[in-house]
């Protein structure tokens, strides 16, 4: 994305957010207009630089463990058949159990440090990376797994030298999913037990009733997310090139 | 390298409830050019691949042996009709794939010089998708070369090429390939009669067998033997089974 | 019948008694009162959407008001319905936590309430432990069992009329330091709010008077009234829900639409000194009697 | 998926969860055993049908819709690059706004019905389809499009006969993500008020400590989600071999 | 149908920084067969790319314009060296692509028809998937006639055809063309001295005229005037650069 683009699509969504507010006369209790929730943003820069590196970090580091889970669950799922069967109703069923309820069961393990942060970002971006990659696995041109068992291909190298390499273009579309949803993934892991990050000045500005700054919070939050999004864009582009 | 065994292919094969081919015996001779023709849909590419052991589309009521009587499993390599390159891999990387397969280092300064004698060293850094579609098969056929099996099927490797570098790929193949049984399927009755110990053309009802001349492969395009062996083959497939 | 929209703290409970009984025994209707009522999952919802004109009442807790008012949400107390703060700091009853004073270095759990801070100076500090000398956490949605599995050596924000029935259930025994004992002054936990301006006082009167018979019905017949409440629906009739009821029974209002404007001036006071505002509103600002002429 | 395969992946999951409980030794108000969980599921089951109902039709509405406008929007994006420009970071930032933020404007917006459970699903599900389908139609071998373009092929065309099919395998992989993703949509949906549903039934079973009835209520959830993805995975494999 | 414009061709290609083919000059003859030929790789179907004006990987230096002085643009129909069939769609959907990408309603007969003359009724409602290679190659040269534009591009849409299938298709085509100006790119000099009009070689060095016999297209194959070009132009294109 180029600058000129991101300043269009701010402006875009500036004036959209203003004009559902404008038309639709919501209380700024409610949802406060661009200005006032840049007023709050300015004046509690430092707050929210300070609870956004925090979220930041366990952001990245949710990225790299459930992205690198993902991928070493896709692998095995496309190398083993009884995997296939066994883990992944569990998979899904694991994505079925609501946040709040596991809440306890990680805190008990992780503590409320920045482990179990990272655990509920890594339980939310496991699955769609894990899916994508695992499909693009499976989609490989049957012509090349032909040519590759008369060659005395065996699993693992079919697996590496072409099932991997194809798949790469989904596991770019994988990690954007990914990107995307890291962050509320380390939100909502604030929100069951934490004393920083964006997610808990969120929390907090809402039981303080101040809407601005929860929304100054959720704008940086979405800055981020945005960013995160741009940066694995890029980083699928580069995979879709190469496959092709 | 290890002669290549003679092979038997006995059998008929039905497709959705409908015959393809009739019961036919098909035997390549060892270590020697086997040409097969036939019309467009006739089944040749379906033999190819039942001989490679590969799953396909028929059900194939008979049997396929190797006179040695050893499995034919991992001794063949096989070329389709298709080029079948990993679009995401270099030229160099697709003709090393059947080693890095195996998980075997793939002997570099060969495929080297494969990718010369196939006359691609100016493109051997490039992917698949750059490539000429001539390029492309030669690519295929380097990496098939490379592969140094005893039994090589080849499903139209020349059809893209122009005459000249098809003349040079054809005289390429049979130098490397010496010692191997060959199953080329082809379109071309030059190539047929300038490369087949044995020449089959294959038609619904069955196979039937054209004697090439005595002389060696490969056979002087300009031989006379050759030019009417040519002809020969032309007419039986322009006559057909019309 | 006059509609009314009704906006619950959370899902019903029997802190809402009165107001299901007042449905399930007619009152609301004899008052000429149609009265929807619905129960969200997110406490802090409900007076927003009242004070943006969506639904005419809100049970919302008196702490909370004084900062909403603050930030400038329209809202005006209008009755009470739990008289007495249901809040504590609660502690394990054999823990080593035995009192305040204990908890210097130790770890507070908190469900995000935005006043557990102010709470909490009050109650530290009457036993000298600086604000500053605990580890505050929020654990949201698990306040027991954060407490229960020792992972923290005390919540606030748990009710004592819940999670202590609730530990008793699980069998570990809870000891509940009771806040307005410990500093913070006496206030009203639940409370009804309406929109400042827009408000019916008529239809609030005679909702008020239909939940003071309500609550006269409960203390009168609390067995009968708690048949009535469990018979509602199926989710409400459990063992935790009927010792809970009977722990809540003192603390209704028993005069709702009665206003102690001294108690919503000590409170508002109260958060000026712990730093969670920065001046003082008059209670005519924050609370209303609407029965007054 | 066959039946012994069911059968043999819930046993798997049984005895994990058996196992995690036996051997940390988790108290039964943080994790109980699969025993304990299935007592209260049989003894609630009249709750748990009923509730589970209400949420069923909420997760069909929303895939539905959800699906639905998914699908719109990738063909807007696909079509329009000024949309793409300023559309997708709106998208991306939608996805990055918490629940409780939004609860209050889509109930004053949808009232506290259906509509608003419905719309919280919707804008769960909608990223994965939008994300997976635009990524699909963007995918297409750039020979089909210069054969379109000498063809005198409009863009409308192009998307139709091209792209869409092109991508239809890719809109499977979206679905896929979206059944998994509903539910739990749903359940996040439910606590933007209601006194219905199983996301109402577990923050109330969560709330009163109920931790057996909270784990049955997810069980029912859960076995919804693995039906929905079984449902959709052979949409997808449909999808697939339409495709090739 | 109206009748195909002479074209002409002139100025260089180079790509990544490397000429491809030296400045040239080729001109289409109106309503007319044009064969091109050349060693592989040398530019042909980057040729034809230029000419239906699609992106390529060269930058050409030069003009391509129509003797009618009109825009080539949506007067073209070209058939590409991969077929080029879409995965998802029947051959009958296949052949009738064009009208439906241009929003019209595909004239079912025709395609019936053309899908009967290149032979795969029995197989019209297949996927190209369950094609063999010529079959599918016949399939995208339906398309292609089906289109109905007054130029053609054709780059080598016989090579995966036996050969009595092929003079068929050769026939079809030159038939069904008539009054269109043709550009075939063909490796089989057999095939070019039957159909040309005129016949070019493209070397790197730029292009050279083989003027073929003055007999109307398609010419009888064993005719002895088609035989000796045939001849001639092996020997050139064996000779070729080196
Ligand atoms: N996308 C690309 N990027 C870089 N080089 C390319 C690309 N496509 C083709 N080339 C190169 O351009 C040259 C001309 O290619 P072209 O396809 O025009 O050859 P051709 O004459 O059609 O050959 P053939 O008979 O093998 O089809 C070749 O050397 C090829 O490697
Ligand atoms: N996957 C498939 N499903 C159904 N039918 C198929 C499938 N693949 C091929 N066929 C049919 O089987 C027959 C034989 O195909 P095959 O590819 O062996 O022909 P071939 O002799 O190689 O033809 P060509 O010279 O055109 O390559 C053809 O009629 C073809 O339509
Ligand atoms: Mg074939
Ligand atoms: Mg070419």
């Amino acid at each position: 994305m180029k600058l000129s683009h991101g300043l269009a699509a701010t402006t875009f969504l500036l004036m959209i957010w203003q004009g559902i507010v404008s038309l639709t006369g919501v209380a700024s209790f409610i949802l406060p207009g661009p200005a006032r929730v840049w007023t709050a943003f300015w004046e509690n820069r430092g707050l929210i630089a300070d609870h956004g590196l925090v979220t930041l970090t366990e952001v990245v580091l949710g990225l790299l463990i459930g992205g690198g889970l993902g991928v070493i669950t896709a692998l095995t799922l496309a190398i083993s058949p009884a995997a296939r069967v066994l883990l992944r109703p569990m998979l899904v069923f694991s994505q079925a159990l609501p946040v709040f309820a596991l809440a306890p069961i990680l805190t008990l393990w992780l503590g409320y440090g920045l482990g179990s942060k990272v655990a509920m970002a890594v339980l939310i971006i496991y699955f769609p990376v894990t899916s994508a990659f695992f499909d693009g696995l499976m989609r490989v041109p049957p012509g090349y797994l032909d040519l590759a068992r008369t060659m005395g291909a065996t699993q693992r190298t079919i697996l590496w030298r072409i099932q991997v390499p194809n798949a790469l273009p989904s596991l770019g579309s994988g990690f954007k999913l990914a990107a995307v949803y890291a962050p509320i993934g380390a939100v909502i892991g604030e929100w069951v037990g934490s004393s920083q990050g964006l997610g808990y000045l969120m929390l907090l500005a809402n039981g303080r009733a101040k809407t601005d700054l929860m929304f100054a919070a959720m704008l940086a939050l979405g800055v981020m997310s945005v960013l995160l999004y741009v940066l694995a864009d890029r980083v699928a582009q580069r995979l879709t090139a190469r496959a092709s | 390298m290890t002669r290549g065994p003679a092979i038997r292919v006995e059998g008929s094969a039905r497709s959705e409830g409908a015959p393809l081919f009739a019961q036919l015996s098909l035997t390549l001779e060892g270590a020697g050019w086997t040409c097969l023709l036939g019309a467009s849909g006739v089944g040749k590419s379906t033999i190819l691949r039942l001989i490679a052991g590969l799953e396909s589309h028929v059900t194939f009521d008979g049997a396929i042996t190797a006179a040695d009587g050893a499995d034919l499993s991992g001794r063949i390599a096989y070329m389709a009709q298709s080029d079948l390159l990993m679009p995401w891999a270099s030229v160099t990387e697709n003709v090393c794939l059947g080693a890095r397969l195996r998980g075997q280092t793939p002997d570099a300064a060969r495929a080297r010089d494969l990718i010369d004698r196939v006359g691609l060293t100016a493109h051997a850094h490039k992917r698949p998708g750059a490539l000429s579609g001539g390029q492309r098969q030669r690519a295929a056929l380097a990496r098939t070369l490379m592969e140094d099996r005893p039994v090589i099927l080849l499903d139209e490797p020349f059809s893209a090429l122009d005459a000249r570098t098809r003349s040079e790929m054809q005289e390429l193949a049979v130098e490397l390939l010496r010692g191997c049984t060959v199953l080329l399927v082809t379109h071309d009755p030059a190539e047929a009669a300038r490369l087949g110990h044995a020449i089959f053309i294959l038609e619904p009802s069955g196979l039937s067998e054209v004697t090439p001349p005595p002389a060696p492969v490969p056979r002087a395009i300009d031989d006379p033997d050759t030019l009417a062996l040519q002809g020969a083959l032309l007419r039986r497939l322009r006559e057909g089974a019309a | 019948a006059d509609k009314m929209t009704l906006l619950l703290d959370w899902f019903v409970n029997p802190n809402h008694g009165p107001i299901i009984i007042a449905e399930e025994r007619g009152y609301f209707a004899e008052a000429g009162l149609e009265v929807e009522v619905i129960a969200p999952a997110d406490p802090s919802a409900p007076p927003k959407l009242v004070a943006a004109g969506q639904g005419d009442l809100a049970v919302s807790y008196q702490a909370q008001t004084h900062l909403q008012v603050h930030e400038g949400l329209p809202l005006l107390r209008v009755g009470t319905l739990i008289a007495t703060p249901l809040n504590c700091l609660l502690v394990l009853a054999d823990g080593p936590i035995q009192s305040p004073a204990d908890l210097k270095g130790g770890k507070i759990g908190f469900s995000v309430a935005g006043v557990e801070e102010a709470l909490l100076r009050a109650v530290l500090g009457k036993y000298g432990v600086a604000f500053e000398d605990v580890d505050l956490v929020n654990v949201n949605f698990s306040l027991s069992p954060a407490l229960m599995s020792g992972q923290v050596d005390a919540v606030i924000g748990a009710y004592r009329n819940f999670e202590l029935n609730q530990m008793e259930i699980e069998g570990i025994a809870g000891n509940c330091i009771y806040i307005e004992e410990e500093g913070v002054p006496p206030h009203d936990e639940l409370i009804y709010v309406a929109h400042a301006e827009t408000m019916d006082r008529d239809k609030i009167t005679r909702f008020l008077g239909a939940v003071e018979k309500a609550t006269q019905y409960i203390v009168n017949h609390p067995d009968a009234a708690w048949e009535i409440f469990s018979g509602t629906a199926p989710e409400l009739n459990d063992r935790l829900n009927s010792m809970a009821w009977e722990d809540t029974l003192p603390r209704f209002a028993l005069r709702p639409a009665a206003l102690d404007e001294g108690r919503y001036a000590r409170f508002e006071a109260f958060l000026l000194e712990s730093g969670l505002i920065d001046s003082l509103n008059p209670v005519a600002d924050i609370a209303v009697d609407v029965t007054a002429q």
